[in-house]
């Protein structure tokens, strides 16, 4: 009997959400918890990671999984020219996802699992295309009781451009803060009363500015853009942070998205990780691994290509 | 530690006769050390080439009924970094004050020729590694490097013999079931100077198509098969090394995924048992289950240590 | 009948793809016969000797993850009782008046040497076969001739070119998986004459042992490993041979248990599609199952006919 | 997974019936309905049918499994060599049980489907080894709800010391006939009242005599039995005959053991047959397949060697 059974279909709709970000939708009806993610491929050469960013039509209509994939390199290219019908093939989910309170398992810290879906009050803040999956998360979130009220999300990014899905997270009654680092219009840089509107700056600044209120952060983007916002978060919030590692087998015995110095597997163990899980990486923000697992520090990453 | 069963290996003292073979969990010192803290006797690095590689294109990896066909390619950061990892994992299961992580590590190589294993070799000599091993039989870099060397005779002989020339560790050759007859290359490499053998490498290769695409799931077209299907074949390869009078030490592997398999693995001959692809269906907590189902088979049989089943049938 | 995917096997028109291969359900007329009436387009019988064959002692049979490993031993009637079943088979499909049972019959026999097939083939000359099969790859049998005769290049040759210099039947090479490259064997095989292939024989052979008695479970101790684990080598296998550039008619088999693995196996480049150890999971009635899922395949991609997807990738 | 577990175990128990049959019992909680047999070895070449005769001990107590086996050739000589606690190795069960009424599956004739278990008057017919499986039969027809004094046994042989398990069809309130060819003392053949006692004759002449009231018969023995009850029974009484074919696989694949002209094979659709399949062999009674697949007839064999 195969547990991992491969699922080859045609692309059911893509939406353009950006210059440079499409959201893929498949016709699937797979149990997806936000936070997981699918290996993705269209058997020309690659087969890459991208998490679930919903799974259902706006119209409510369940039955189908979606990804939003931001064009980068030569196979989300490849991506970017097909058309809906085209045939792709999807394995997963996979993954450990996010926590959903009132639902504890024996990694939650004892702290988050007493807290009431109502007295809840979370911000979840992506960068870049790391703010997808974290609809799907609001979208359970709302389910399991927590009211849109005590929810905020930051999307963050390098342009306006960047800045993903508000239109998502507003539809949910969720207010929405974009902070990009340069805005088309400054002026547009409004208060942040209500958490609603934009910062030029930092996701960083963005949740000093929102976070008063907030007893949990919910992260997901690079390491670094999750890193900077430890020091802003009032004293002993407790966290969960969407991680990414370079992705083969995704089933966990490879060892090419393993962390130091645990041995985290972010395909298994992860991609969502823990507050006492991440403040034992020693990865974290300094280094990942490439392809063939060699150590890549970011520093000179960031000298040479930027793609937060 | 409750579950060891020491376990001697060419002159080595292991807590578990359990190894972990090349190529899973074991690019990082990280894996490595957390394979050793639940159990493993003997971690294996991947196998490590000159320069760094980035492996094939995905999909890399295919369940298929009974096992798994992989075609990582070879990815890993070259043998200077897989060193530097050794470094990092000696550091690491030192730091660690429970001590397990600390087994000894089997560095893997991998050439193309003699002098790419010599000059691999000599560069394991100065290394943290416990013993070296020689992977003469990889399957899914054929495109690239045609038939794996371990289909010669002759070519396997050579090998062993300039690397056993220059490389102070005790050297391990890791031999392919692709073969008409392991057993008469298993000899060449005792009679070339293997100081032990590693067998099974993956059986195969094997070919999976999307029917819906139309194509083979695997970028690399076919990719090698492990898991509990091979099982057999793995045990009938060592059980006929030792038919065949053949006394070099033996880590056998190939589908061991449960303690009874472990069983049959050293009742067929091995001296050690290699747990690869079972991390998949029992997780890396397989070592240490592994463990417990091996002694508790021991001790319902009144048996003392594993050399009591070795080689019995 | 409704589920035809009728098909042309040189120059003989089949109702299906699917073969029943030589060691299933195929030792007596009335089981070929069922077979053949519940939707085989052909239908191959036990590979017979010269002298009957009592087989080895049991057990000879033992499931495995993914598959089952036999060691039968070629029992068979010896081959003037074999061709007597194939009387009685024609006698009881034409009498059936629904008429499926009434399929072409290969004929598959074994010899350890080149006069032996010879010998061989001259009798089924005058016997309603409609192929002649040579099992050049029984590896239940080694203990008793040595390594197949599969494994050699030269071998397979001359007792291919025996064989045709004497039979009037279209010959069919049956090769072992177990070989360092079987399609250096194929190649020989066609340019010594062999009008078809057959691929691939049981893999292995694999070895089980039973730990509370100590013992390999077969007796004959090792026995050929054959069911879904093996697809993904026979698929390779075929696959390759056709990359090779060998034109030849393949009958693909190993492991094909549903309709999607036949699709697959015609992607590779497989011409028909054999199902043995499938019965063991699905019953006899697997052929027509297959047969519908093939159809279905068919229908819902649009296409006429399986040469649409012969050979694709 | 492996669908056909073996299991190696120690002999519970042996316990001599006769001279030439012993009953193994193995601790076993296997799931056995009566006619169905098991494979076993002692990985000392050699691996053989074995017909189920009980599954629990005498004091009732379950997880028990019972074959009772005569010494013929080798491997049975191997098997009255051992003694309980020495090892051997089974697999299955195997093979269609007999019918149980009120039980009715699609095979089952529809007269025989209706009949109520208070209704059902059977004669189970056994030779030499193939009492035991009866003795399973019965209990299981007494647990459905057939009264005691419904069912007959015959039990026949050669010699006395071939009629088996008297005492224990009598255990169970079941009046059973032995029927010898030779007696040892032949005023023991008392009159047939009740059903109850010994003739001196075939199984064929003590059905004649007990049938009288029967509306099934359970045949199990050699071929030539079973044939020879068919003339005796009354006009268009049902039955199921327990088959005998030489076995290798016993899982349906090798086809030792399929019958002609229809390919049924005896270790999966077998060993009971319904009548429906008996009138159509052609084999029944003329010939059976050797461990080759050669076709030996029964005249040629009688004429060699008798083991009824
Ligand atoms: C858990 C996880 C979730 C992800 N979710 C999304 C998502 O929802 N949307 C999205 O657009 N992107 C997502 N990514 C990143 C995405 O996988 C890469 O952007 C994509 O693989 C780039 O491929 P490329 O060939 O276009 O670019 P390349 O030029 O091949 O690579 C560009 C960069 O992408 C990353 N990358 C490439 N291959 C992999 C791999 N196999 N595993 C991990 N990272 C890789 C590396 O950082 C690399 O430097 C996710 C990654 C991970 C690990
Ligand atoms: C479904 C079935 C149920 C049976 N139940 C019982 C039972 O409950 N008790 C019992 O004593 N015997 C039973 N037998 C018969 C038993 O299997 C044989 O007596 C036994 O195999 C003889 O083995 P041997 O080596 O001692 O004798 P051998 O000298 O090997 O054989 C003597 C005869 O036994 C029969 N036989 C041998 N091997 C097989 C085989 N693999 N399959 C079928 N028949 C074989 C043949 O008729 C042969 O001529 C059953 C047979 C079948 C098919
Ligand atoms: C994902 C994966 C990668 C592997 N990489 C290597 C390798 O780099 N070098 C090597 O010698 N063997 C490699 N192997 C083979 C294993 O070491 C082992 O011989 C084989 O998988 C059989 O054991 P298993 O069934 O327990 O996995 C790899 C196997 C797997 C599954
Ligand atoms: C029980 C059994 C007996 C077999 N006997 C023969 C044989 O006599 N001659 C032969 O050429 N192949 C024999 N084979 C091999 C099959 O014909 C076939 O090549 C192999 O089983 C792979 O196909 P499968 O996985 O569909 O069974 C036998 C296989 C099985 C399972
Ligand atoms: S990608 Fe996580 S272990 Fe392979
Ligand atoms: S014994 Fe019945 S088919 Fe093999």
């Amino acid at each position: 009997m195969i547990k991992d059974k491969r699922t080859t279909l045609p692309i059911a709709r893509i939406v353009e959400e950006t210059e440079n970000v499409r959201t893929f939708t498949f016709r699937m009806d797979v149990k997806a918890a936000p936070g997981q993610f699918i290996m993705l491929t269209d058997f020309k050469g690659g087969e890459k990671p991208f998490s679930i960013s919903d799974n259902m039509l706006e119209d409510g209509k369940n039955g189908y999984l979606s990804v939003s994939i931001k064009r980068i390199g030569d196979f989300t290219r490849r991506l970017f020219d097909m058309k809906a019908g085209d045939i792709v093939s999807i394995r997963g989910p996979y993954g450990t996802p996010f926590f959903i309170p009132g639902k504890p398992d024996e990694k939650t810290p004892e702290v988050v699992s007493k807290i009431k879906p109502a007295d809840f009050r979370p911000v979840l803040c992506g960068g870049g295309f790391g703010l997808p999956p974290l609809y799907l998360l609001a979208k359970r979130l709302l389910e399991a009781g927590v009211p849109a009220k005590n929810i905020k999300a930051v999307g963050a990014g390098r342009s306006e451009a960047d800045l993903l899905f508000e239109q998502q997270f507003t539809g949910l009654g969720i207010p929405y803060t974009g902070a990009a680092e340069s805005l088309d219009d400054v002026s547009a840089a409004a208060s942040l009363e209500g958490g609603c509107g934009r910062i030029c700056g930092t996701a960083a600044e963005a949740l000093t500015e929102i976070a008063t209120e907030t007893n949990f952060v919910y992260a997901s983007g690079p390491d670094l853009m999750m890193k900077s916002l430890i020091p802003q978060m009032p004293q002993d919030t407790e966290y969960q942070f969407l991680f990414e590692r370079y992705m083969k087998c995704a089933i966990g015995i490879c060892g090419s998205c393993a962390t130091d110095p645990g041995g985290i597997r972010i395909c298994k163990e992860g991609p969502a990780l823990w507050r006492h899980q991440v403040e034992q990486l020693e990865d974290f923000g300094v280094y990942r691994r490439t392809a063939s697992g060699a150590i890549e520090l970011f520093e000179n990453r960031l000298a040479g290509r930027d793609r937060a | 530690m409750k579950n060891e069963i020491r376990t001697e290996f060419l002159g080595v003292e292991l807590s578990s006769p359990l190894v972990l073979p090349a190529g899973v969990l074991d690019i990082s010192f990280s894996s490595m050390n957390q394979v050793s803290a639940v159990g493993a006797g003997l971690v294996t690095t991947k196998s490590l080439t000159i320069e760094s590689r980035k492996g094939h294109d995905g999909p890399v990896v295919a369940e298929v009924e009974g096992g798994m066909l992989n075609a990582m390619g070879l990815c890993n950061p070259g043998i200077d970094a897989g060193l530097e990892e050794l470094k990092l994992l000696k550091t690491a299961a030192e730091a660690d004050v429970e001590g397990p992580g600390n087994c000894p590590v089997n560095v893997s190589i991998f050439a193309t020729d003699v002098n790419g294993f010599s000059d691999l070799a000599e560069r394991v000599n100065n290394s943290e590694a416990d013993f070296l091993e020689l992977n003469l039989s990889c399957p899914n870099v054929m495109d690239e490097f045609g038939v794996p060397l371990a289909a010669s005779e002759k070519t396997v002989a050579e090998i062993i013999t300039a690397v056993k020339s220059v490389c102070v560790k005790p050297v391990i050759a890791k031999l392919s079931p692709n073969v008409t007859s392991l057993t008469r290359i298993a000899g060449a490499a005792a009679e070339a100077g293997a100081d032990a053998l590693c067998m099974i490498n993956t059986l195969g290769p094997g070919l999976e198509i999307d029917i819906e695409a139309g194509r083979p799931v695997l970028s690399n077209i076919s990719g090698g098969l492990s898991g509990p299907c091979v099982k057999p074949v793995a045990l009938r390869l060592v059980y006929e090394c030792r038919k065949s009078g053949l006394s070099l030490p033996i880590i056998g592997m190939g589908g061991i995924t449960t303690g009874e398999d472990a069983v049959q693995m050293l009742m067929a001959g091995a001296d050690l048992v290699g747990v690869g692809t079972a991390v998949y269906y029992r997780g890396p907590g397989v070592f240490g289950l592994i463990n417990e189902e091996l002694l508790s088979f021991l001790k319902r049989k009144g048996l003392e240590s594993i050399t009591d089943i070795n080689r019995i049938i």
